[in-house]
């Protein structure tokens, strides 16, 4: 394949194919998908319904919210008149694959109902990282040209090398196209991945002393404003009432002290070991542009490294925190000198 | 101008546990300055933010009445986390009061008309506060008829029993119990509060009819009342909504562009007929 | 939990050097016998820990673990039966794969995942319990008060 | 009052003068974004810039702000400390008009009714605003359909225009021009620095491209409730808080208690809360009001642009194009408005839930 742009023709081209054809054949009653955003640097989810719509539908690099999210049973809005759930086809990057998958894989919802419309993708730009670096000017338009990110505004034009400018999750994916399970993916799936990753990208940060971890969350962390935005965006976030809602008992305060967002961040971590599907989503709409890529690459590692898992690959694998071996590692544990 | 945030200190006077599950309490609360007792005019129907400090605030309907001199009284049903807390409290307990909020029942339109009073389980609290206004020797001539008809789930239900058995000694008040199934011992009424209503047929010229209870009363009840010729004006209605200021700051109680807090909590079911169906 | 805690601020003031409150869950079928075995045993352990009972380690929601930290407690301690002797036959098993996940992310975000100990420990081993005791009293004592999380007044 | 001049290097001069009486809010760079912060180094002052992040509303409602303290005996409580920092002065220099406006809708919202919110009312009087012209708004800025302009002084005590390496400073209240009185050091203002200032105003009037008709909308909204449209705007909204959180005119919160662990005492707070969570409504009894989305939403919408309308007589926008800019699904606001404007009316249908 050619540079991005032409990358990026072909994918939307196959994602308009392909959502025509569902649609024609009643294979599904909705597509989801991303249609262009009114601001630079944003794409909207798009629901669509009628064939001569399916134009709307497009594939920028920016299609950055995780749309496995609308299929999640807290957002309950796919239901026809009757209160039937509608057959629902979903332009399905990677790990919007992987979270419908791992959404099956905790029976929160029924794969026979949904076609992927698998594409590979071929990267998201890291939005918050150039709105950061251009700083008080306002981009206008951006677009992609050949390898790069032409970005642009009222007196300035810049180019970003794409390849430096992508999230930093998809700069070590491994899993571009959606897993095939169940043969719900038309378009491009993979059939059996093998992952393997090393996770240095993370090594330089872990090997940093407790305070210069614990100084970098806390600058990092402290500019939320605890809009949630994170935990909406996010697929697997689907508790019915989150844990820093609850009040009987109030286990974390909802206010900004640090202390509370930290307990905020790192609760929600915990619940994401063994079923983040490392999409980004979250560091991508955050207001703030707080960056919790690294939460995600961890919590990757740790659930790899201690229990080989990988999340949203196959129906079949337990998730670590669903299952338990007489044989876990337990190097951790206090023992007698 | 002061912070409306502030809650004026009481403490408990007095506990009495009021149903047999002993989830309901009427706490007794007695300022402790006199200046803020003196503060403190209200009028049945209104409500109060009432808050053990430290644990939470909530807004709770005012069960006494403005007759009832020297305290004030709220009954509590342990609900939420707050709620819960209340029913641990003792006598001599702190409580934080602000208020009174919201318009209460509409007193003085009321006068010289008849009035049917119409409760459902635990939301008799600012009924009792009515009634008793009106029972009251400075105000009883001021009105004409009064018909309570009070429905409960079991007897052991039954809120402010000493109140309903005073008021039954009284010759110039209809006082109707009911409760959902027979029971034995049970000399009242059997079967649910709208048949009831039904059954007592007040009439519906020059009166008003005051209905408080779970949505689902209220809305059989209402139906009874429109046959039996009340209109939209005759209907008060009291609503419920969470709150956190009581002072229509917060933002929550927001029926269309009415704040429950400060336009209610009483409406007439013409109001809310005119009001969207958010509550 | 308040209670406790203000018992443990009289004993720290009552003793020059620091001593650390350390915050420990032991299971009602292995590891709390095993604390009661070196009580009745004399064995002597440091009195810095603070008893709660859970029915098994796997009632041990991180919840828990982190509410204490922020709570101001210099250290967890959290003890159950030795894999396979579970009162519920796999309670400890799913609390290890919890403990795993959550050691390493509290060392990830920078706080001492010394802090946090985990330890089994059966109904016969007073012993063992002493001994493990002591040895996560030293690491806590190591790591000097915990303050990352007092808020601002 | 005459207008006169501040050059840029004099701006840590004016700090100088002003903070030993006043604490000194301006904008600085936090985190690569703009936020206004009380500083205590004239360095910090970031001039170039568009707006703040988070608005300016957060000097004077910040997202956690204590109500009162309060000291008990273990158990109860015994004496309630009210807030005693009221009465500091403040200044909040380089608003932007939209954000100053936005002070004057909550100023009337916080004094609405029988009942006045002291804390906030208080802080307001005892606020100086120093704003400034906008001379480049950006795309989503669409201050003129809510009755704002780019270079709108009224609501500011002292306006500033950027005319490159100075400021055109003029007094607009009372309040302000004694305090221009009191800087004897400002220079006068020439006439081609007035002239400048107002070409920058024309220029800055003609670059917001957004034209949004809002004559109409509070009345298509008092009719059109249940409306099939607020499904379709509500469609990919995820229920996040990002715009209400940014809005310069959102004022919902909740109100928690907290206490300290090792001391006898506590506080009382208020934090942000908004309308887009599901539990902002619930009742105890698992009652919601608006449980779904859709009149979440719909709530957001029509408290702006129908209940302030309807309550205050004033539209509940100020047009800073915030909300558009973060919203995480690109759920437009000017998109939401005109299909709302373009809703036919109804005339054979009576329009009820």
């Amino acid at each position: 394949m050619g540079d991005i742009e032409s990358e990026n023709q072909n994918i939307e081209n196959k994602i308009k194919e392909l959502a025509r054809n569902l649609l024609r054949e009643k294979e599904v009653d909705v597509i989801i998908g991303y249609k262009k955003g009114t601001v630079p640097l944003s794409s909207s989810p798009v629901f669509i319904t009628r064939e001569e719509d399916v134009d709307k539908l497009l594939w920028n690099n920016l299609c950055y919210v995780n749309l496995a999210n609308y299929l999640a049973p807290r957002i309950p809005t796919l239901y026809d008149e009757e209160g039937q759930k509608l057959k629902v086809g979903i332009v399905a990057k990677g790990c919007v694959g992987r979270a419908l998958i791992h959404l099956a894989v905790e029976n929160q919802i029924n794969l026979e109902n949904i076609k992927m419309i698998g594409i590979s993708c071929n990267g998201i730009i890291n939005r918050k990282r150039i709105e950061k670096e251009i700083g008080e000017k306002e981009i206008l338009e951006t677009s992609i040209l050949g390898n790069n990110i032409i970005v642009k505004g009222r007196d300035f034009e810049k180019t970003f090398p794409f390849d430096e400018y992508m999230n930093e999750l998809c700069k070590v994916c491994k899993v571009k196209s959606p897993p095939n399970v169940v043969d719900s993916c038309v378009g491009e799936c993979l059939e059996n991945p093998v992952i393997e990753d090393d996770f240095n990208d993370i090594s330089d940060f872990e090997s940093k002393t407790s305070e210069e971890k614990w100084a970098y969350i806390k600058d990092t962390l402290s500019a939320c404003t605890r809009c949630y935005a994170c935990r909406e965006v996010c697929p697997m976030c689907y508790c019915n009432l989150c844990f820093v809602d609850q009040n009987k008992p109030i286990w974390f305060g909802k206010t900004t002290d640090f202390t509370d967002i930290f307990a905020f961040h790192f609760n929600r971590a915990m619940h994401l070991a063994g079923r983040c599907v490392a999409c980004g989503a979250c560091s991508s709409v955050c207001p703030m542009g707080i960056d919790l890529n690294i939460i995600t690459r961890k919590l990757e590692k740790i659930v790899k490294e201690r229990y080989n898992f990988t999340s949203g690959m196959d129906k079949e694998t337990l998730p670590p925190m669903m299952s338990f071996s007489m044989d876990d590692n337990q190097e951790f544990m206090l023992e007698e000198d | 101008m002061s912070n409306p945030y502030i809650p004026m200190l009481t403490t408990v006077k007095n506990i009495v546990s009021e149903n047999k599950v002993n989830d309901i309490k009427t706490l007794e609360l007695e300022f402790k300055k006199e200046e803020d007792y003196n503060k403190f005019n209200y009028i049945p129907g209104q409500f109060a933010e009432i808050s053990l400090i430290g644990k939470g605030e909530c807004p709770i309907g005012i069960a006494s009445s403005p007759t009832e001199e020297g305290s004030i009284q709220f009954t509590i049903k342990k609900m939420g986390t707050v709620t819960s807390e209340f029913q641990n409290c003792n006598i001599g307990d702190v409580v934080g009061v602000r208020g009174p909020f919201g318009n209460g029942w509409p007193i003085e339109e009321m006068k010289g008309k008849d009035i049917v009073v119409i409760g459902g389980g635990f939301a008799f609290s600012t009924l009792r506060s009515l009634v008793i206004y009106l029972l009251n020797e400075k105000h009883r001539k001021d009105y004409k008829k009064i018909t309570v008809i009070y429905g409960n789930r079991d007897s052991g239900e039954v809120l402010y029993r000493n109140v309903l058995e005073e008021w039954k000694k009284y010759d110039d008040i209809e006082v109707v119990l009911t409760i959902d199934r027979e029971e034995e011992e049970w000399k009242e009424k059997v079967g649910f509060v709208a048949p009831i209503v039904k059954e007592v047929g007040p009439s519906s010229n020059n009166a008003v009819a005051v209905v408080c209870g779970p949505p689902i009363m209220i809305k059989t009840t209402i139906a009874v009342l429109e046959d039996l010729n009340f209109n939209d004006e005759q209907i008060l209605n009291s609503l419920e909504m969470r709150m956190k200021c009581g002072i229509g700051k917060c933002g929550r109680c927001n029926i269309g562009n009415k704040f429950v807090c400060i336009d209610g909590p009483v409406f007439s079911l013409a109001e809310l007929k005119k009001l969207p169906n958010e509550y | 939990m308040n209670e406790i805690t203000s018992e443990t601020e009289q004993m720290k003031i009552s003793n020059d050097e620091w001593e650390p409150k350390i915050l420990a869950f032991l299971c009602n079928w292995c590891s709390y016998a095993g604390a009661d075995l070196a009580g009745v045993s004399r064995i002597q352990y440091p009195p810095n820990i603070r008893v709660v009972r859970v029915p098994c380690s796997g009632r041990i929601n991180p919840y828990f673990i982190v509410k204490a930290l922020i709570d101001g407690w210099d250290g967890v301690l959290v003890s159950g039966c030795h894999p396979g002797d579970c009162h519920y036959l796999t309670g400890n098993l799913v609390a290890r794969r919890r403990f795993g996940i959550l050691k390493d992310l509290l060392e990830f975000f920078g706080i001492e995942s010394d802090r946090v100990s985990f330890m089994w420990a059966s109904a016969a081993e007073g012993e063992r319990f002493a001994v493990l005791v002591r040895k996560t009293t030293k690491l806590v004592k190591k790591l000097g008060p915990n303050k990352k999380f007092e808020k601002k007044w | 009052m005459e207008v006169m001049i501040l050059m840029k290097d004099q701006v840590a001069k004016l700090y100088d003068e002003l903070s030993g009486e006043y604490n000194f809010f301006a904008p600085v760079k936090e985190k690569g974004y703009v936020a206004y912060r009380k500083i205590s180094n004239p360095k910090e002052i970031e001039l170039n810039y568009f707006n703040s992040k988070i608005p300016p509303k957060e000097i004077l409602f910040p997202q956690m702000e204590v109500l009162f303290e309060f000291k008990t005996d273990g158990k109860n409580v015994i004496e309630i400390e009210d807030r005693k920092d009221l009465d500091e002065k403040n200044i909040l220099f380089g608003i932007r008009p939209c954000d100053a406006h936005s002070f004057d809708l909550l100023e009337k919202f916080f004094a609405f009714g029988d009942f006045q919110d002291e804390i906030f009312l208080k802080k307001r009087e005892n606020s100086l605003i120093i704003g400034i012209g906008c001379n480049s708004p950006k795309s989503t800025c669409f201050c003129t359909s809510v009755e704002g302009h780019p270079f709108q002084k009224d609501d500011m005590d002292i306006f500033l225009v950027d005319l490159g390496d100075k400021y055109l400073v003029e007094g607009i209240s009372d309040k302000g021009n004694n305090l221009i009185q009191q800087l004897s050091w400002l220079s006068k203002a020439s006439k081609a620095d007035t002239i400048k200032a107002k070409e920058l105003a024309k220029k800055a009037e003609d670059l917001i491209t957004t034209k949004l008709d809002l004559t109409n909308t509070s009345q298509i909204l008092e009719s059109n409730f249940g409306n099939e449209i607020w499904k379709e705007v509500s469609e990919n909204c995820l229920g996040c808080g990002s715009c209400t959180f940014l809005c310069p005119t959102c004022t919902c919160f909740d109100v928690i208690d907290e206490n300290d662990q090792y001391e006898n005492r506590g506080r009382r707070i208020r934090i942000w809360d908004t309308c887009q969570f599901c539990l902002y409504t619930l009742h105890t009894s698992g009652h919601n009001p608006r449980d779904n989305n859709i009149e979440r939403c719909r709530n957001r919408i029509l408290h702006k642009f129908s209940y302030y309308p309807l309550n205050y007589d004033l539209i509940g926008c100020v047009g800073c194009g915030r909300c558009i800019q973060v919203c995480p699904v690109n759920n437009d606001l000017r998109t939401i408005i005109n299909k709302i404007n373009n809703i036919k009316p109804k005339e054979e249908e009576n329009v009820s839930v």
